[in-house]
């Protein structure tokens, strides 16, 4: 299978997941999950570490790949963090 | 040591399922920081595969981006206090979204340089670029509104999807033509006009609305990073991506759901109704700046209580809500929340209105307090529960000689660690008296009748889901 | 086949032993119907009515002499004089120890079926007028109650304070012990029962009422669901251990009656001494003695701040509902004592029935 | 300074205007309370509890010489005279016409504060001993009429037949119609309900039961809570549109008063007649001429086989909680009028504070 | 015409889809038929691509299978009887299983011919015929016992677990064995192992357990499909194979919570547990040919009834379950189903009994019938909810006269579509006399305490679930 | 990508949708449901297919791809077909 089929595939499958994976989720949890979400779509510094580590990348794809790797990692780096301290406030569930 | 090609592959599905579980983890309390950690075992895995992976050859922008990255984001995200995290998030979100643009942009460059660029390749970039773009700029607008830069208010005017409509109908044309012609003009100006999009289809939404919108953008960006996922042949990606925008759309849609919300109207930032038939009990609280909440919240807060105090008033009488409030009881009991009942001498529109109601609903005695005894148990209560009672609660009571009920007690509701009532409107009581507890800081508003609110709550607690 | 319907000449019996509306059932089965004139009225029920549902108004002597007599109370010695010789009757008898009664009906040939003697079996019950008319007795005996106490039976916080709840102690949870329950509950006191028959626990609990536990080393069922008579020892247990429990109590509702014996002792002197003033007992065994010693039948007395509540005729208090119940018994009851005939019901052999043989006093 | 709590005099009076409770409080707060000898007897408080609270118990003249005297009900001629010149006296008055007392009392220089004149403003709530002893009147009022009734108040369905619930109409749903409202519901009964103010629809259903609408053309709300007189065509046509309502009631329970004016008439004789036999009709406006005009003041009569029940003071039938919440609303009156001086309590100027200014009654 | 392999891959893309809509489609009765006709869809479509693709060139045999394959289920599918479905279904399966192992067998043959064996294709091979072996000989058990040609009784022996255990091991050995050293004797004992598995699992598993053990199976076949798939190297089979294995695994899952059950205990037949402690309700009521339902179940037939009548008795009462049952007529009068409530002059402990609960929790009089007026309706209800009564509605007081409740008038019940009665255990009644309605074709059981049962009805009539 | 790469990618995929899929299902619906996951594991007549219709494919291969795919097709029609009886015996929502 040509890999665009492949991708094809991959793509319907993961969006059958995208729709069932978070429902149910209690509502006191919309805020920290839309943080990991934003957190997770950080994804795209994978795209930047490719763009830019690519051997003989020109110098221009260099600096775009550059300032994606920055802006997603900040993105990445801060995201987790960020809901990691959400999640803190949530006071321990002192029963069961 | 470089990792074959395999063996990255195998690392990404790994890495992917992280991602799975991380998501589903957030969906309960109990596996959230779990989810939170498996969300960043995943990422950390697919940044390593990737790094190891034949692709990547240079690393010294790399390891400064990465580096520079990680210094700000860790400080940005430690020094931000609390009630500055959803515009924390929009801002991070802003960035994601320049970064998928300027992905595609550099992968653009590269494939130009080897020759490998086909329409379809061309196709791909211009949907991660317009899509990116839109995250970019309606992050920064929603950043801007919640910061306080900007107005949150809804900046609206007429004709104002029809212009939406024709932008994003030439940012595609352009991209089409792009992809047929790889014409960099083209390229630019559909840029541009993505960027123009994002900040039109945010401005007209009120800034009640972020939460969502964010939840939204995040969508958005998910689907970005897909696009990119199959400009670069990186299943990773494509899989990340669907998911991330799959589920940011639905949880758009749950928030929706639980604020009472249509979300065309919300994403459509006040798309025909809200305007007309007389606003709704939410929207004006929100104008007042009076918070309003979902059932679940209210839940959330007592089924782990230690002490949940419930005031009952004329308006449990009306909408004959005590068997569902004994229900509830039961079922906080059975978590072994402390449940109280506590009567002011004049709640209702008769001496004991109260009690016969609570006496019908078989409500134990020992449960059901009257004011002087309860009002200094407020103070260690993690939440009182106001069902349908208000002039009951009012602190202008205390503090302002000018209202009508200047000088009678009150159940001291306020000191309670949350408080939330339950009624149908804005309205006042029977005094006519505007509460001024709705205004206090860790004070919500649940609105819809009694009965079905407090029924709501009894099926949350219950535990709908799996 | 004619049945009579006399008014009832007990001091205070408000009830009547057939109502209009079983009138009209019984005249469509056949009976001829004669009522006494005015026999309803105590009990809100109208000639008129009578008449309209197709009884013969008819004069008292007329009524007594019918084949079969419907009554209440056990028929006085005049009652008997006028009745037909061979007659039936249908009533109260109201005679554990041998009296004359029996002896002067059976002297007539008089077959008189003793209403308390109707077998506790399921098929009896709706002919069982002990149930049915001690069901009204439980009702009746809380209103008094209510009435009696200078203060609300239920918990009710206003403005001017709060009135706390009366605590209601219903004593032996029969069929009107447990009428009791559940209309103290409905009026929103905190009720608490107790009875020796383990077996009533969960009766008590299924009218959300609190039962009191006790551990008197013996259990208290006897047969046919009547309790019987405790061990001297048990029951000096019993008053000791419920003394704590009934001195806290505000109202008190004893209805303990043990067939054909003096009613025991349950709440003690001591512990009437012990009660808050304005505190109330009703005693639904006044008539046999009273469960507290200091109840005086057929009146209210107040001893040592208490009120205690003798009346010995609580049906009677609810002429209508009362009369219903029981002119519906003794419809069930009849529909089991006849067939049908060429014209109109024939008297069955009596002995035939379970019912009617246990129910049937004979000459010893 | 000193409070005098003498005994009721008027017939049938039991209840008393402090409690031992009370005056442990009041004596906290510096006062000195003399209590008649046997005050509090007829409402169930001993002197002994009185003595205990910190009351002395003195003789009547002492106790209505003091600087405040409270009282129940307003105060006789002979007890005018016993009282020191200059005192206060809190009580009802209970003089929609100008009577002697008042003239008497002013003449002495006393002050009378009149309980009815205590204002409906959300402050004064707790001192309004008009609404607790409604409250009372609502609830004795239902148990009054159950008694009065022939038959079972709930539905109930038994082996000996069903007893169909009473349908219990409440005329007036001030604060004692709604206690009767929600005491008849509590006893199982239907109940439903009308009143002249169109807001109290919602009220009646909150409390579960039905309310009864009719179109009168106008509303009956007045100022203050309190029900204006209808126009003579509004009741005119009122009672006709009630009438098949009522006539379908088995109890009928009135509360409808206007303050100093003659009851209306919502129940006619017309209706009465056409009432089932043995219905009961219990009128609390029996004092100012009855809801329905057969009733008579203080009396229990039978008219057209219903049963009319003219008690004019029901709180004095549950003297004990009656008395409780008149004695708080007192003690809260009390409060607002005296302010801590260097020996105890003084008087505070009674025109500073609206409620004490609309209460007392000045010479005209 | 042949189909590209890309437009093959397509097809078998949108037929998986379809299958999973297919799937969902069953979740919901509203959407349940529409669901069937997705899955003929992708069953048409995947086997018209397959026959169109490049790979088929022979079609006599295949014509001739289907052909055949089609007129023989098709007569069998019409002509069984409605009672009968379980067993064919799982006759259905054992086919599947069976099927399973001959493609196995036949791909091995196929690519042995064409030399194109290696450890892992055998290994995929060998892990496709055990499951499909086991699959066979399993639903044929199932169907012995179903259609009571086999004992439906457990057949139990000590060491069984050991036993079952060992010849796994042994046969996961041979399998083993076979990939790495292509021994046509380990694959023919394996085989043949496999099959004794099937027999040796099912055999101890009673037949009220054959409706989640069938699921089970389900799922194995699932899993065989897709190691075939595997082998095979096409992504449909491996797609639906997992789908359909994995949702058959959750779906047993589901079918024992819905009865009560430990999932583990029914698939190990008797793991432990149920010999102990005294049996359950449940199990009582099976051996005495009683049906037990599920809470869902009687909902099922209530939320879309035209009337329902609830029959309270001394059990009511016991669990005061008055204000639950009060909130479930509500919901069912929300859906326009008419409640009734039926009273017998005689349940409970005391005249009047269910009166005084039933104002207590404010059911409406007009709701409360007496027995003489309700006993003619029962015939046109479609559900008689029979609440901790019992002696009221034993029709063995019309037809035994030895029994002590002969001659007492009853409440018909029976004579209603559906009866549920809702009670503990098998215990009788006041009087002691076993129930005749229990043993009635449309009476079930609900077991457990009333007020949870209610109150379990009242969570699935809001209806959790998305 | 290889090829049984891919085909993990796919498997596992569709093993979290498997998963997901029919949870919340009616219980009314259960045995229904069964009879429908039943007619779509015939889908190894798809493998039955290729075995069968293979060019060159032994005559003993054949045979067991033609009983393979005889079985396979009784289940795909028989399982559909049960399934549609069954779901027939739903009444129709009368409301709604
Ligand atoms: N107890 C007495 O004897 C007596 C007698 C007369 C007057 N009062 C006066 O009545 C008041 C009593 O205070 P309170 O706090 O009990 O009542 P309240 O101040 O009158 O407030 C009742 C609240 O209930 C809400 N409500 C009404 N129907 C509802 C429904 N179906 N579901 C949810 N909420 C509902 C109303 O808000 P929405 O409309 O927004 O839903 C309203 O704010 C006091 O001011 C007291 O002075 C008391
Ligand atoms: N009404 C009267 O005045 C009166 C007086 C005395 C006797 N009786 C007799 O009492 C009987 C009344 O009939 P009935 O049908 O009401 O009651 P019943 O025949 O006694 O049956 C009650 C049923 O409720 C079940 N139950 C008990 N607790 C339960 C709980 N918590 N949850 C669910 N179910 C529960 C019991 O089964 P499980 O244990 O399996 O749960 C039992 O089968 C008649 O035989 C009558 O003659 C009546
Ligand atoms: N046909 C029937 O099935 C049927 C008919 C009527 C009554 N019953 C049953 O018979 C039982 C008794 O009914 P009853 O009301 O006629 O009884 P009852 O009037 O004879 O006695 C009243 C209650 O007092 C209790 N009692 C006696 N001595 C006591 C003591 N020393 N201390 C405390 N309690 C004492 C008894 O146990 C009984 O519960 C009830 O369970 C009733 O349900 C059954
Ligand atoms: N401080 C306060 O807020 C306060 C204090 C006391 C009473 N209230 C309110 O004042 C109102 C009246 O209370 P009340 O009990 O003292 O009233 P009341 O005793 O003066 O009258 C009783 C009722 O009879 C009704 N009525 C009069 N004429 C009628 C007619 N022709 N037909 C039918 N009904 C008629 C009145 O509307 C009133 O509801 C109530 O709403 C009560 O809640 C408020």
């Amino acid at each position: 299978m040509p890999d665009t089929l492949v991708a094809l595939y991959v793509f319907v499958l993961s969006c059958f997941i995208g729709y069932w994976v978070i429902w149910g989720v209690t509502p006191a949890l919309h805020t920290p999950l839309v943080a990991l979400t934003n957190a997770i779509s950080g994804i795209v510094i994978v795209g930047a570490l490719l763009v830019t580590g690519l051997e003989g990348a020109g110098s221009s794809a260099e600096i775009m790949g550059f300032f994606a790797v920055l802006l997603a990692s900040i993105n990445v780096f801060g995201g987790f963090l960020v809901t990691n301290r959400m999640l803190a406030m949530f006071k321990k569930d002192k029963k069961k | 040591m470089e990792l074959s090609s395999n063996t990255q592959a195998i690392a990404y599905l790994v890495s992917a399922v992280l991602f799975i579980f991380a998501l589903k983890g957030l969906t309960h309390p109990a596996s959230a920081r779990k989810g939170n950690y498996y969300g960043m075992a995943g990422m950390a895995l697919a940044i390593a595969a990737t790094l190891m992976g034949a692709e990547v050859q240079s690393y010294g922008f790399i390891i400064a981006g990465v580096a520079a990255g990680a210094v700000i984001g860790t400080i940005l995200a430690m020094r931000v206090e609390m009630t500055a995290m959803p515009q924390l998030v929009a801002a991070l979100h802003s960035f994601v979204g320049l970064a998928a643009v300027l992905v595609a942009i550099g992968t653009y460059l590269n494939k130009a340089a080897a020759g490998q660029l086909n329409p379809v390749l061309m196709g791909e970039l211009s949907a991660g670029i317009i899509i990116g773009a839109i995250t970019f700029t309606g992050s920064v607008i929603a950043f801007g509104k919640l910061q306080g830069l900007i107005s949150g208010a809804p900046v609206k005017f007429s004709g104002q999807h029809l212009l939406n409509a024709l932008i994003g109908l030439l940012t595609l044309g352009l991209g089409v033509h792009f992809a047929m012609t790889g014409n960099m003009a083209s390229l630019a100006l559909m840029t541009l006009l993505a960027f123009v999009i994002g900040v039109t289809l945010i401005i007209p939404i009120g800034g009640a609305d972020m939460p969502v919108i964010i939840s939204m953008l995040n969508s958005y960006s998910g689907w970005a990073a897909a696009a990119t996922g199959f400009t670069l042949g990186n299943n990773l990606l494509i899989i990340v991506g669907a998911i991330v925008g799959f589920s940011g759309a639905i949880l758009s849609y749950i928030m929706c759901r639980a604020m009472n919300r249509s979300i065309i109207n919300v994403v459509f930032g006040g798309f025909g109704s809200d305007a007309g038939a007389g606003e709704s009990a939410g929207a004006q609280a929100a104008e007042k700046g009076v918070k309003s909440a979902a059932v679940e919240d209210a839940v959330y807060w007592m089924e782990d209580a230690n002490k949940v105090i419930i005031i009952p008033g004329y308006g449990m009488a009306v909408a004959q809500a005590q068997h569902a409030l004994k229900e509830m009881m039961e079922l906080l009991e059975a978590r072994e929340v402390e449940v109280k009942f506590a009567i002011h001498p004049v709640a209702g529109r008769m001496p004991g209105h109260m009690n016969v109601l609570l006496a019908e609903a078989d409500i134990p005695y020992d449960n059901v307090l009257e004011m002087d005894e309860i009002n200094s148990e407020f103070a260690t209560a993690d939440v009182a529960l106001v069902v349908g009672a208000n002039d009951v609660v009012n602190p202008a009571a205390k503090s302002d000689p000018s209202s009508p009920i200047y000088g009678m007690p009150i159940l001291e509701a306020g000191k309670a660690r949350q408080v939330y009532f339950l009624k149908r409107s804005m309205r006042p009581g029977y005094s006519g008296v505007n509460n001024l507890l709705f205004y206090q800081e860790n004070t919500s508003l649940v609105f819809g009748d009694a009965k079905d609110t407090i029924e709501g709550m009894v099926t949350a607690l219950k535990g709908g889901g799996h | 086949m004619n049945i009579g319907v006399p008014k009832e000449t007990v001091a205070g019996e408000r009830r009547v032993a057939s109502t209009p509306d079983i009138v009209k059932k019984l005249t469509a089965k056949g009976f001829e119907v004669r009522v006494e004139k005015g026999a309803g009225a105590a009990a809100h029920f109208t000639d008129d009515e009578y008449a309209a549902a197709g009884a013969r108004l008819v004069e008292r002597v007329e009524a007594l002499s019918a084949e079969i007599v419907v009554m209440v109370r056990k028929p006085g010695p005049e009652e008997i004089a006028a009745m037909t010789e061979g007659s039936i009757t249908i009533s109260f008898i109201e005679s554990c120890e041998a009296d004359a009664t029996l002896a002067a009906m059976h002297a007539r040939g008089i077959r008189p079926i003793a209403l308390e003697r109707v077998p506790r079996i399921s098929r009896a019950q709706s002919m069982d007028a002990l149930s049915s008319q001690s069901n009204i007795a439980g009702y009746r005996a809380v209103l008094e109650a209510a009435a009696c106490y200078g203060r609300f039976m239920p918990l009710m916080m206003t403005s001017a304070g709060s009135a706390k709840p009366a605590r209601v102690v219903i004593l032996g949870v029969g069929v009107a012990g447990l009428q009791a329950i559940a209309t103290a509950r409905r009026l929103g006191a905190d009720v608490h029962a107790y009875d020796v028959r383990p077996e009533t626990r969960e009766q008590i609990e299924s009218l959300g009422a609190k039962a009191i536990e006790l551990d008197l080393g013996e259990s208290g069922s006897g047969e046919g669901g009547y309790a019987k008579e405790l061990s001297e020892e048990a029951k000096a247990r019993q008053q000791q251990m419920l003394a704590d429990e009934l001195a806290k109590a505000h109202v008190i509702i004893t209805t303990a009656l043990i067939p054909c014996r003096p009613a025991p002792v349950l709440v003690t002197e001591e512990v009437v001494k012990r009660m808050r003033e304005g505190s109330v007992i009703v005693d639904l065994a006044a008539a046999t003695g009273g469960n507290c010693p200091l109840t005086e039948a057929d009146q209210v007395v107040t001893r040592h701040g208490v009120t205690l509540v003798g009346h010995t005729n609580y049906p009677s208090m609810m002429p209508s509902d009362a009369s219903n119940f029981f002119a519906t018994n003794i419809l069930n009851l009849l529909n089991i004592m006849v067939e049908k005939g060429e014209e109109g019901p024939v008297l069955k052999d009596l002995e035939e029935d379970e019912i009617t043989r246990a129910a049937l006093v004979r000459p010893e």
